[in-house]
C-alpha cells in the first residue's frame, strides 16, 4: 500500500521532471528550427536550460509583493498539475481522478496566477498583455470546445483517459469528421501556444514583451519552466484528444514504444506550429478572435453536428 | 336596535339646513356631527356583522316615507363615507365658509342615503343631494378650472339624473313599486323589452357617477379642478356609492346572464381606458382621475362575477371598495403637495400605492385575489389577462408617480395626518380577519 | 415555538422603525439570526443533531378567514441554509455601512421574513403572499436610494412577476380546486402546461433569466450593497426555489415532457439558460461599472441554475443546487466587498479604482476567494457544481447547449480578471484608504467560509443535496466525501488537491532558492524616473479593458433587451396619448358617448 | 291605448330628443342647460303620463271615489321639479362665476385629455 503509493508519486515526479526537460528541450529546438527556416544558424538545442539555469541563479529579483509572487508559485504548480492530469503515451497518471473539463480548467490556474502577478506589477503594459492573453484564451476556446464536446459525445465519456483507451482500436483522426474537427484543433493549439499568427499577447517588438514585461531572475525562470511544461501539455492534450494519446502498441514493450510514439507525435505537432509560425504574420486581436469564432467554429460546429448525426443514427 | 339607522341619513341631512342658523360655530358642529355620525355608523356595521341585513321602515307614507335596506356591503360603504368624511374633514378645516360645512355634510348625507335606502325613488332623491352638493363642493375651490370642472360635472350629472329618473318611470309604469326588493321579487312579470330599456336608463344614469366608461368624461376635469379634500371626498364618497347601487341594480334587481356580461365588459372598458389613459398623464391629480376609473371598472368587473364566482364576487367588490377608498382618498390628499416629506406621508403614500398595486397584506390585495379566484372560477382567462396588463401599466405609473413625489417639502400636518389614517384603513381592513367575514355575509342577492 | 419566532420577526420590523441606527443595527443582526436557529434546529430531519429546541415543523395560521399553511420541508430547508445565512453578514456588514437608521433594517427585516414565509408556504397562496410582500419589501429598499429607472423596473418587473404566477396559480386552482401543494395532482393538458410555464416564467423574472432580466442590471447597479447582497444572493434563490418547487417537488417538468412530444419547454429553458449565461457574460465584460459587471456576472451564473432545471436530470438537478448554493455566498461576498472598497473608496468605476489590494489585503484575499469560485477554478466548489452541469449536458446530449455553456465559463474567467485588475490590482490610484472596518471584515468572511469547507468535502455539499431532493424522487449521485461520480467520469477534489500541494514544491524551492527585494509600484521597467509633473498621473490601464472584443460584440448585442421593453413603454405610450384624445373636453362630446352608451346598452339587450 | 297618452308619450320623446339633441350639439353653456331642463321637463311628462288615467280625476279625497289617477307619480313629480329647480339655480350660479372668470358662455376648450 504505502509501497504503492511511494511508486506512484515517483512515477508522477519522473513524469513531471521529464515534461519539464521534453518542454525546455522542445523550446530549443524549436529556436533551431525557426533559425533555420530564417536561414541563420540559430542557438544550440540546449540554449534554454543555460537560460533558465542563468535566470534561477540570478542575484537581483525584483517582485512588487505579495501578490506578485503568486506569479512564479501559481504558474509553475497549476502547469505541472495539469500535465500529470493528461495521460501521456497511454500511461493514465492522475487521468482517472478528472477529466477533460478539469484539465480546461486547471489550465487556467497558471494563467490566472501569471495573469494576477502581471496585475499587480502595475505596468500598463502588463494590463494591456494579459488582456489580449485573455482574449486569445476566449478566442480559441470556443471552437476547441466544440470539438471536445464532439469527442466527448462521440465516445460518451468526458474523461481523457476514456477517450484515449476507447481509441485503441482507431485513432479519432481516422474517422471523416474528427479529420475536420482536428484541423480546427489544430489551429486553437496554435493559438494555446502562441504561436503566429496568433502570438499578439507576448507581441514581441511591440508591447515591451507582453505580460511578462515586469518579470526578470527567478520570476522570468520560472515562466520559461511554465512555457516549457505547456507546450507539452497542450500538444500532449492535442494528441490524446485525436491520435489516441500516440498508443500504437499493446503487450511488451508497450509503455516505450508508445512513449516514443507520443514524443514523435508532439514534436511533430510542435513543430508544425511552429512553421505556421515562421511561415504567417500575426493578427491583431480582434482579426484572431473574429478568424476563431467565426471560420472555426463554423467548421467546429458542422463537425459537431455530423458527429451527433452519426450517434442518434 | 341601539341606533336607528336612519339616523345616519336623518342627523347630517338635518344638521346641514341648521349651520345657516350657526354660522358663528359651524366648523366644530360640523365635525361633531361628522363624528357622531362615524360612531353611528360603526355601531350600524355591528349591528349588521351580528344580526344581518337591516330593514327599516319609517313610517310616512312613500314616496316621502323612507324605506332602508343594509346588508354587509352598505353597512361597510355607510361606515367608509362616514368615517372618511369625518378624517377627511381635517384637510379641509381652513375652509371657514359655513356654505362649505353645509355642502360637506350634505353630500355625506347623500351618498350615506344612497347606499342604505332600499327605495328606488329615494335613492334617485339622494343621488341629487350628493350631486348637487358635490358640484357646489367642486366650484368652491373658486379657480377657473375648478368652475369648468363642476360645470362639466354638472351638465354630465344632470344628463345622468335625468336617465335615472326615466329608469325609474319605466319601472314604475310596469310594477308600480319603488321598493327595490319588492321590485325584485317580481321582477320576472315585468315586459322584456321594457325591462330592459329601463335598465339601459338606469345603468347609464348611475352609470355618470359611477366613473364607467365612456360616460366618465367629467371625472379627470373635476378632480383636477376641485381642492385636494373635495377631490379625495368625490374618490371615497359619491363614486362609490354610485358604484353599490349599480351593484344593487345588477345583483338585486336585474340579476340576469346578459346583464352581467354586460357589466363585466363595460368593467373591462372602463378599467383599460382608465389605466392606459392614466399611464402618459403628467399632471397628478389627473393622473389619480383616471385611475380612479380604472379602479371603478375593477370593482365593476367584481360586481360582475355573481353568476358563477358569487362566492368571491361580495369579498372581492368589499376590499377593493375599501382598498380604493381609502388609498385613493389618501393620494389625492397627497396631491394636495406632491411632496413626501415626513415620514408620516412617506408612510401614508407608500401604502396607498402598494394598496392599490395589490400588495399583501393590504386590502388591495384582497381585492385583486378574490376577483381572481372569481373569474377563474367562471373561466375568464382573457379577463384576467387584461386585467394583469392594466395591473403592470398601473406599477409602471404608480412607480413613477412615487419617484416624483420624493422631496424635502413638508406637507400641512392636517394634509399629513388624514392622509396617514386613511391609508391606515387599508392596512388594517387587509388584516382583520373581521372584515374577512363581513365580506363574506353574501347577503346582497340574499332576499 | 415557531409563533414566537414569527411573532419576534414582526415585532423586531417594528422596532427598527423607531430606534437609532445602532440599536436597529444590533437588534436586526441577532433578529436575522432566528431563522438560522429554527432551521438548525430542524437539521434533524437532515440527520444532523446541532440543537434541539423542538421548534414544531408545521405550522397553520388562520388570518383574513383564510389559513397559511407553514411547513418545513428538506428542499426549502437547503435553500433557507443558503438564504438566512446571508442575512446575519448583511447586518453585520450594514452596521458600519451606514450613518443612519433610515428604513434599511426593518425592510430587510421584512424581506427576511418573507422569504422565511416563502420557505416554509406549504400552499399557493401563502406562497404568493409571502412572495408579493417580499418584492415590496424590496422595491421599498429599491426606492430609498431615489432612481427613477430603478424604482419603475422594479415595480413594473415585480408585478409581472406577480402576475405570471398568480395566472399560473389560478390556472391550478381551477383544476384542483384546492390551494395547497399536497392536494394538487398535475394532468398533462394545456391548462396545466400552460400553468406550468406561466409560473416558471414568473419566478424566472425575480431569477434574472434571460430576457426577464433587464431589471437586475439597473436595480444592482443603484442600490446599496449589503441590499443588492441579499438580491443577487438571496432573492434570486427564491425565483429558482419556485421552479424548483413547481419543476420537481410538484412533478410539472415532466408533465411538460408529456404533453409536449418534440421540443418540451424544458429544453427550451435550458437553452435560455445556457444562452443567458453566454450572453450575460459577454456583455459582463464590456461593463465599466463594478455593479453592473457583477450584475452581469449574477445573470450569467444564474442561467447556468436554469440549463441545471431544464436537462432535469439527477445530475443536471444536483449541479443547479449546488451552482445555487455557491452563487448565494460568492456572489452576496463579491457585492460586499464592492461595498466595502466604495465605502473606503467612494467609487464604482473601475477604471478609476486600482491598487486597492495593498491597502485593504484581506478585503482582497476574501474577494479573491469568491472570484476563484466564481471562475470556476478546480477544486472550488464552484468547479464542482459546474462540472456536474457540464457532465450533465454531455449525457443528455444538448450539443447546442453544452458549448454554449463552457465558453460562457470561460468567459468569466474574462470579468474575473477585470475584476483582479480593474479594482484590486494595476496602478496604485489610492494611496490614503485603510483596510475596510471589522465588522464588514467579518461579515465578508462568514460568507466565505462555506466555499472553503465544500473546497475539500464537495461530498458534504451532495450529502445535503441529496437529502434535499429526495422528497421530490431524484436519487443521489454516487459520491464519498471526496469524489464524484458519473457514468462518464469521475472527479477527485483531494487528488488535484494533494497534487496541487504537491507541484507547490519545486514552485516554492524556486521562490525560496534566491532572496528578492520589493519595489513600489511605479518602479518598473519603463521609467526609473517620473517627471513630477506627471507624478500622480494613473497607470491604470483598465479603461476600456476589454475593447477589441467590445467592438467586435457589440454590433451583435444591440439593440440590447432593454431597448425592445422601451419599444414595448413607447408602444404604451403612444396608445395612451391616442386613446386618451377620448376625453376631448367638450361636454358635447360626452353627452354623444351617454347617447351612444343607452342604445348601445338598450340595442344589446333587447337584441340578445 | 287612448289617444291622449299616446300623444303624450309623443311629446316626452320629443322634449327627450330635443333636449339631448341641444345637449349634443351646442357650445353656448346657457343652451346647453335650457335644453336639460328641456329633458327635465320631458321625464316629468312621462312620469305623469304613467299615473294618468283617462277620465280619472284628481287624487283627492272626496266623496265619489270613482276614478283618479294614481298619486304617486305625481308626487315624484313634485319632487323632481323641486331637484330641478334647484339645481338649475345651481347652475346659473356656476355660470354667473364661469361668464365672470371668462367673459363669455361659449364654451371653447378647456382642459382636457
Amino acid at each position: 500500500m504505502v509501497i504503492d503509493l511511494i511508486i506512484k508519486i515517483a512515477i508522477l515526479t519522473g513524469y513531471a521532471i521529464a515534461g519539464t526537460a521534453i518542454g525546455l528541450l522542445f523550446m530549443g529546438i524549436g529556436r533551431k528550427i525557426v533559425a533555420r527556416v530564417h536561414n541563420r544558424v540559430g542557438p544550440p538545442f540546449y540554449q534554454n536550460f543555460i537560460d533558465v539555469a542563468k535566470l534561477l541563479s540570478k542575484k537581483t529579483n525584483i517582485s512588487h509583493g505579495w501578490i506578485f509572487d503568486l506569479a512564479l508559485l501559481f504558474s509553475i504548480s497549476g502547469i505541472l498539475l495539469t500535465l500529470l492530469f493528461l495521460p501521456i503515451g497511454g500511461v493514465k497518471l492522475l487521468s482517472m481522478d478528472g477529466d477533460a473539463f478539469l484539465v480546461l480548467y486547471l489550465l487556467a490556474i497558471p494563467s490566472l496566477g501569471f495573469a494576477l502577478g502581471a496585475g499587480a506589477s502595475g505596468n500598463p503594459n502588463a494590463g494591456i498583455g494579459v488582456m489580449r492573453a485573455l482574449v486569445m484564451l476566449l478566442s480559441y476556446e470556443l471552437p476547441f470546445v466544440i470539438t471536445l464536446i464532439a469527442l466527448m459525445i462521440y465516445y460518451d465519456t468526458t474523461s481523457i483517459a476514456g477517450i484515449v483507451e476507447s481509441q485503441h482500436s482507431q485513432w479519432a483522426i481516422f474517422i471523416p469528421p474528427f479529420l475536420l474537427a482536428s484541423a480546427v484543433a489544430d489551429m486553437a493549439l496554435q493559438g494555446m501556444l502562441m504561436e503566429q499568427p496568433f502570438d499578439i499577447p507576448i507581441a514581441p517588438h511591440e508591447i515591451a514583451s507582453g505580460p511578462m514585461v515586469e518579470f526578470g531572475g527567478k520570476y522570468l525562470g520560472s515562466l520559461m519552466i511554465y512555457k516549457a511544461i505547456s507546450i507539452v501539455v497542450e500538444t500532449t492534450f492535442f494528441v490524446d484528444l485525436f491520435f489516441g494519446g500516440g498508443v500504437i502498441a499493446h503487450g511488451k514493450f508497450s509503455g516505450i514504444v508508445n512513449f516514443i510514439s507520443w514524443l514523435v507525435l508532439i514534436f511533430i505537432f510542435f513543430t508544425l506550429a511552429l512553421l505556421i509560425n515562421t511561415a504567417f504574420p500575426r493578427f491583431r486581436i480582434e482579426q484572431a478572435f473574429k478568424f476563431y469564432w467565426k471560420y472555426e467554429t463554423i467548421l467546429a460546429t458542422i463537425s459537431l453536428i455530423w458527429v451527433y448525426w452519426m450517434v442518434i443514427t | 336596535m341601539v341606533v336607528h339607522a336612519v339616523l345616519l341619513i336623518a342627523i347630517p341631512l338635518l344638521s346641514a339646513f341648521l349651520i345657516p342658523l350657526i354660522r358663528k360655530i359651524s366648523k366644530w358642529f360640523t365635525i361633531s356631527i361628522l363624528t357622531l355620525n362615524s360612531i353611528f355608523s360603526i355601531l350600524v356595521l355591528f349591528e349588521v356583522y351580528n344580526k344581518g341585513m337591516i330593514y327599516e321602515i319609517i313610517a310616512f307614507s312613500p314616496p316621502v316615507g323612507i324605506y332602508l335596506a343594509i346588508d354587509n356591503l352598505s353597512a361597510l360603504l355607510a361606515l367608509i363615507i362616514n368615517v372618511f368624511g369625518a378624517i377627511n374633514f381635517v384637510s379641509t378645516l381652513k375652509e371657514k365658509s359655513f356654505k362649505f360645512h353645509m355642502l360637506y355634510l350634505l353630500a355625506i348625507a347623500g351618498s350615506t342615503g344612497i347606499v342604505i335606502t332600499g327605495d328606488i325613488f329615494n335613492m334617485f332623491v339622494f343621488f341629487e343631494i350628493t350631486a348637487v352638493a358635490s358640484y357646489a363642493l367642486v366650484a368652491s375651490k373658486k379657480s377657473e378650472k375648478a368652475v369648468e370642472g363642476a360645470i362639466k360635472y354638472m351638465i354630465l350629472g344632470s344628463l345622468g339624473s335625468t336617465f335615472i329618473l326615466m329608469g325609474i318611470a319605466l319601472i314604475y309604469s310596469q310594477m308600480k313599486s319603488l321598493n327595490i326588493y319588492d321590485i325584485a321579487n317580481r321582477i320576472s312579470m315585468m315586459n322584456e323589452n321594457i325591462k330592459w330599456i329601463s335598465f339601459a336608463f338606469l345603468l347609464t344614469g348611475i352609470g355618470v357617477e359611477a366613473e364607467l366608461f365612456p360616460l366618465n368624461g367629467w371625472v379627470p376635469d373635476v378632480y383636477e379642478g376641485a381642492s385636494s379634500g373635495i377631490a379625495s371626498l368625490l374618490s371615497f364618497g359619491p363614486s362609490k356609492a354610485a358604484i353599490y347601487a349599480i351593484a344593487r341594480l345588477l345583483i338585486v334587481i336585474f340579476p340576469s346572464m346578459h346583464t352581467y356580461e354586460i357589466a363585466l365588459w363595460i368593467g373591462v372598458a372602463t378599467l383599460l381606458m382608465g389605466e392606459i389613459a392614466a399611464f402618459m398623464q403628467t399632471d397628478a391629480k389627473r393622473m389619480l382621475a383616471y385611475s380612479s376609473i380604472g379602479q371603478m371598472g375593477l370593482i365593476l368587473i367584481a360586481f360582475s362575477l355573481v353568476s358563477q364566482g358569487i362566492r368571491y364576487s361580495i369579498p372581492a367588490s368589499f376590499f377593493l371598495i375599501v382598498s380604493h377608498a381609502s388609498a385613493k382618498s389618501s393620494l389625492f390628499l397627497l396631491s394636495h403637495k406632491n411632496k413626501m416629506g415626513s415620514a408620516l406621508t412617506k408612510y401614508g403614500g407608500i401604502t396607498a400605492v402598494l394598496s392599490l398595486i395589490g400588495m399583501p397584506p393590504l386590502a388591495g390585495f384582497w381585492g385583486k385575489w378574490y376577483l381572481f379566484l372569481g373569474a377563474a372560477s367562471e373561466k375568464l382567462w382573457l379577463v384576467i389577462i387584461l386585467i394583469f396588463f392594466s395591473g403592470i401599466i398601473e406599477a409602471a405609473y404608480f412607480a413613477r408617480y412615487l419617484h416624483r413625489s420624493i422631496g424635502e417639502e413638508k406637507m400641512e400636518a392636517s394634509y399629513a395626518y388624514p392622509m396617514a389614517v386613511l391609508s391606515t384603513f387599508s392596512l388594517a381592513f387587509g388584516l382583520l380577519p373581521f372584515i374577512y367575514k363581513m365580506a363574506n355575509m353574501h347577503l346582497l342577492g340574499g332576499v | 415555538m415557531l409563533d414566537i419566532i414569527i411573532a419576534e420577526l414582526l415585532l423586531a420590523i417594528l422596532i427598527t422603525f423607531f430606534v437609532g441606527k445602532k440599536l436597529a443595527a444590533i437588534i436586526a443582526f441577532f433578529i436575522s439570526l432566528l431563522p438560522l436557529v429554527a432551521l438548525l434546529d430542524w437539521a434533524s430531519m437532515y440527520g444532523f443533531k446541532f440543537i434541539s429546541f423542538g421548534i414544531e415543523k408545521s405550522m397553520n395560521i388562520a388570518i383574513s378567514g383564510i389559513t397559511l399553511h407553514l411547513a418545513i420541508t428538506p428542499l426549502s430547508w437547503f435553500f433557507g441554509i443558503m438564504i438566512f445565512s446571508l442575512f446575519p453578514a448583511i447586518m453585520l456588514f450594514s452596521y458600519s455601512f451606514y450613518d443612519k437608521n433610515d428604513g434599511f433594517y426593518p425592510f430587510m427585516l421584512l424581506a427576511l421574513f418573507s422569504s422565511f414565509g416563502i420557505l416554509l408556504a406549504r400552499d399557493m397562496l401563502t406562497l404568493f403572499l409571502f412572495w408579493e410582500m417580499m418584492s415590496w419589501s424590496s422595491f421599498i429598499l429599491i426606492y430609498r436610494n431615489k432612481d427613477k429607472e430603478a424604482t419603475i423596473i422594479y415595480l413594473v418587473f415585480s408585478t409581472l412577476s406577480a402576475f405570471l404566477i398568480i395566472f399560473g396559480i389560478l390556472l391550478l386552482y381551477s383544476q384542483n380546486n384546492s390551494l395547497l401543494f399536497s392536494e394538487i395532482n398535475l394532468t398533462p393538458n394545456l391548462e396545466t402546461v400552460v400553468a406550468i410555464i406561466s409560473m416558471i416564467s414568473g419566478f424566472a423574472v425575480k431569477a434574472a433569466l434571460m430576457p426577464l432580466h433587464v431589471w437586475a442590471p439597473v436595480v444592482y447597479s443603484k442600490s446599496d450593497e449589503p441590499f443588492v447582497a441579499f438580491l443577487a444572493g438571496g432573492l434570486s434563490k427564491l425565483g429558482y426555489y419556485g421552479m424548483f418547487l413547481f419543476m420537481f417537488s410538484l412533478p410539472g417538468a415532466k408533465i411538460m415532457e408529456e404533453y409536449f412530444s418534440h421540443i418540451s419547454p424544458n429544453y427550451i429553458l435550458a437553452v435560455i439558460g445556457a444562452l443567458s449565461a453566454f450572453i450575460a457574460t459577454i456583455i459582463a465584460f464590456m461593463q465599466d461599472d463594478i455593479r453592473k459587471l457583477l450584475a452581469y456576472s449574477s445573470i450569467g451564473q444564474l442561467g447556468y441554475i436554469a440549463v441545471g432545471l431544464g436537462i432535469g436530470s439527477q445530475l443536471a438537478i444536483t449541479g443547479a443546487l449546488f451552482q445555487a448554493f455557491n452563487h448565494a455566498f460568492f456572489k452576496a461576498v463579491l457585492f460586499l466587498a464592492a461595498g466595502a472598497v466604495a465605502y473606503r473608496t467612494g467609487k464604482w468605476k473601475i477604471s478609476e479604482l486600482g491598487g486597492v489590494a495593498y491597502k485593504m489585503p484581506i478585503t482582497f484575499t476574501i474577494a479573491l476567494l469568491s472570484i476563484f469560485t466564481l471562475a470556476a477554478i478546480p477544486i472550488t466548489s464552484g468547479f464542482a457544481a459546474k462540472w456536474l452541469l457540464y457532465e450533465a449536458a454531455i449525457k443528455a446530449k444538448y450539443i447546442f447547449v453544452a458549448p454554449i455553456m463552457l465558453i460562457a465559463g470561460v468567459g468569466a474567467f474574462l470579468y474575473s480578471f477585470r475584476i483582479l485588475y480593474g479594482v484590486f490590482l494595476g496602478g496604485n490610484n489610492h494611496p490614503d484608504i485603510k483596510e475596510a472596518p471589522k465588522s464588514m471584515l467579518a461579515a465578508m468572511f462568514v460568507l466565505v467560509l462555506p466555499m472553503i469547507i465544500f473546497v475539500i468535502f464537495p461530498g458534504y455539499a451532495l450529502d445535503m443535496m441529496s437529502r434535499a431532493l429526495s422528497d421530490a424522487g431524484i436519487a443521489s449521485i454516487p459520491h464519498t466525501v471526496f469524489t464524484i461520480k458519473t457514468s462518464l467520469a469521475s472527479y477527485n477534489a483531494i487528488a488535484v488537491l494533494i497534487t496541487l500541494i504537491a507541484a507547490l514544491i519545486p514552485a516554492f524551492l524556486i521562490y525560496k532558492s534566491k532572496p528578492h527585494r520589493i519595489v513600489d509600484f511605479k518602479d518598473n521597467y519603463l521609467a526609473g524616473e517620473i517627471p513630477s509633473k506627471y507624478e500622480n498621473i494613473s497607470m491604470h490601464a483598465a479603461h476600456n479593458f476589454y475593447k477589441p472584443v467590445e467592438d467586435v460584440m457589440k454590433p451583435y448585442f444591440e439593440p440590447g433587451t432593454i431597448e425592445y421593453y422601451k419599444g414595448i413603454y413607447k408602444g404604451l405610450a403612444i396608445l395612451s396619448n391616442t386613446l386618451r384624445k377620448v376625453y376631448t373636453g367638450f361636454t358635447q362630446d360626452y353627452a354623444i358617448y351617454v347617447a351612444i352608451f343607452l342604445l348601445t346598452v338598450m340595442g344589446w339587450l333587447i337584441w340578445l | 291605448m287612448n289617444g291622449v297618452i299616446m300623444a303624450s308619450y309623443f311629446t316626452v320623446a320629443s322634449l327627450l330628443s330635443i333636449g339631448l339633441y341641444g345637449v349634443m350639439t351646442k357650445r353656448n353653456l346657457m343652451k346647453i342647460f335650457i335644453s336639460l331642463s328641456i329633458m327635465d321637463t320631458g321625464v316629468n311628462l312621462m312620469l305623469i303620463t304613467i299615473g294618468y288615467l283617462p277620465g280619472g280625476t284628481a287624487p283627492i279625497e272626496n266623496a265619489n271615489f270613482a276614478k283618479y289617477v294614481d298619486p304617486l307619480p305625481q308626487a315624484l313629480v313634485l319632487t323632481a321639479i323641486v331637484i330641478g329647480v334647484s339645481v338649475t339655480a345651481l347652475a346659473l350660479v356656476l355660470l354667473i362665476k364661469y361668464h365672470s372668470k371668462k367673459g363669455t358662455l361659449e364654451y371653447k376648450g378647456g382642459m382636457k385629455w
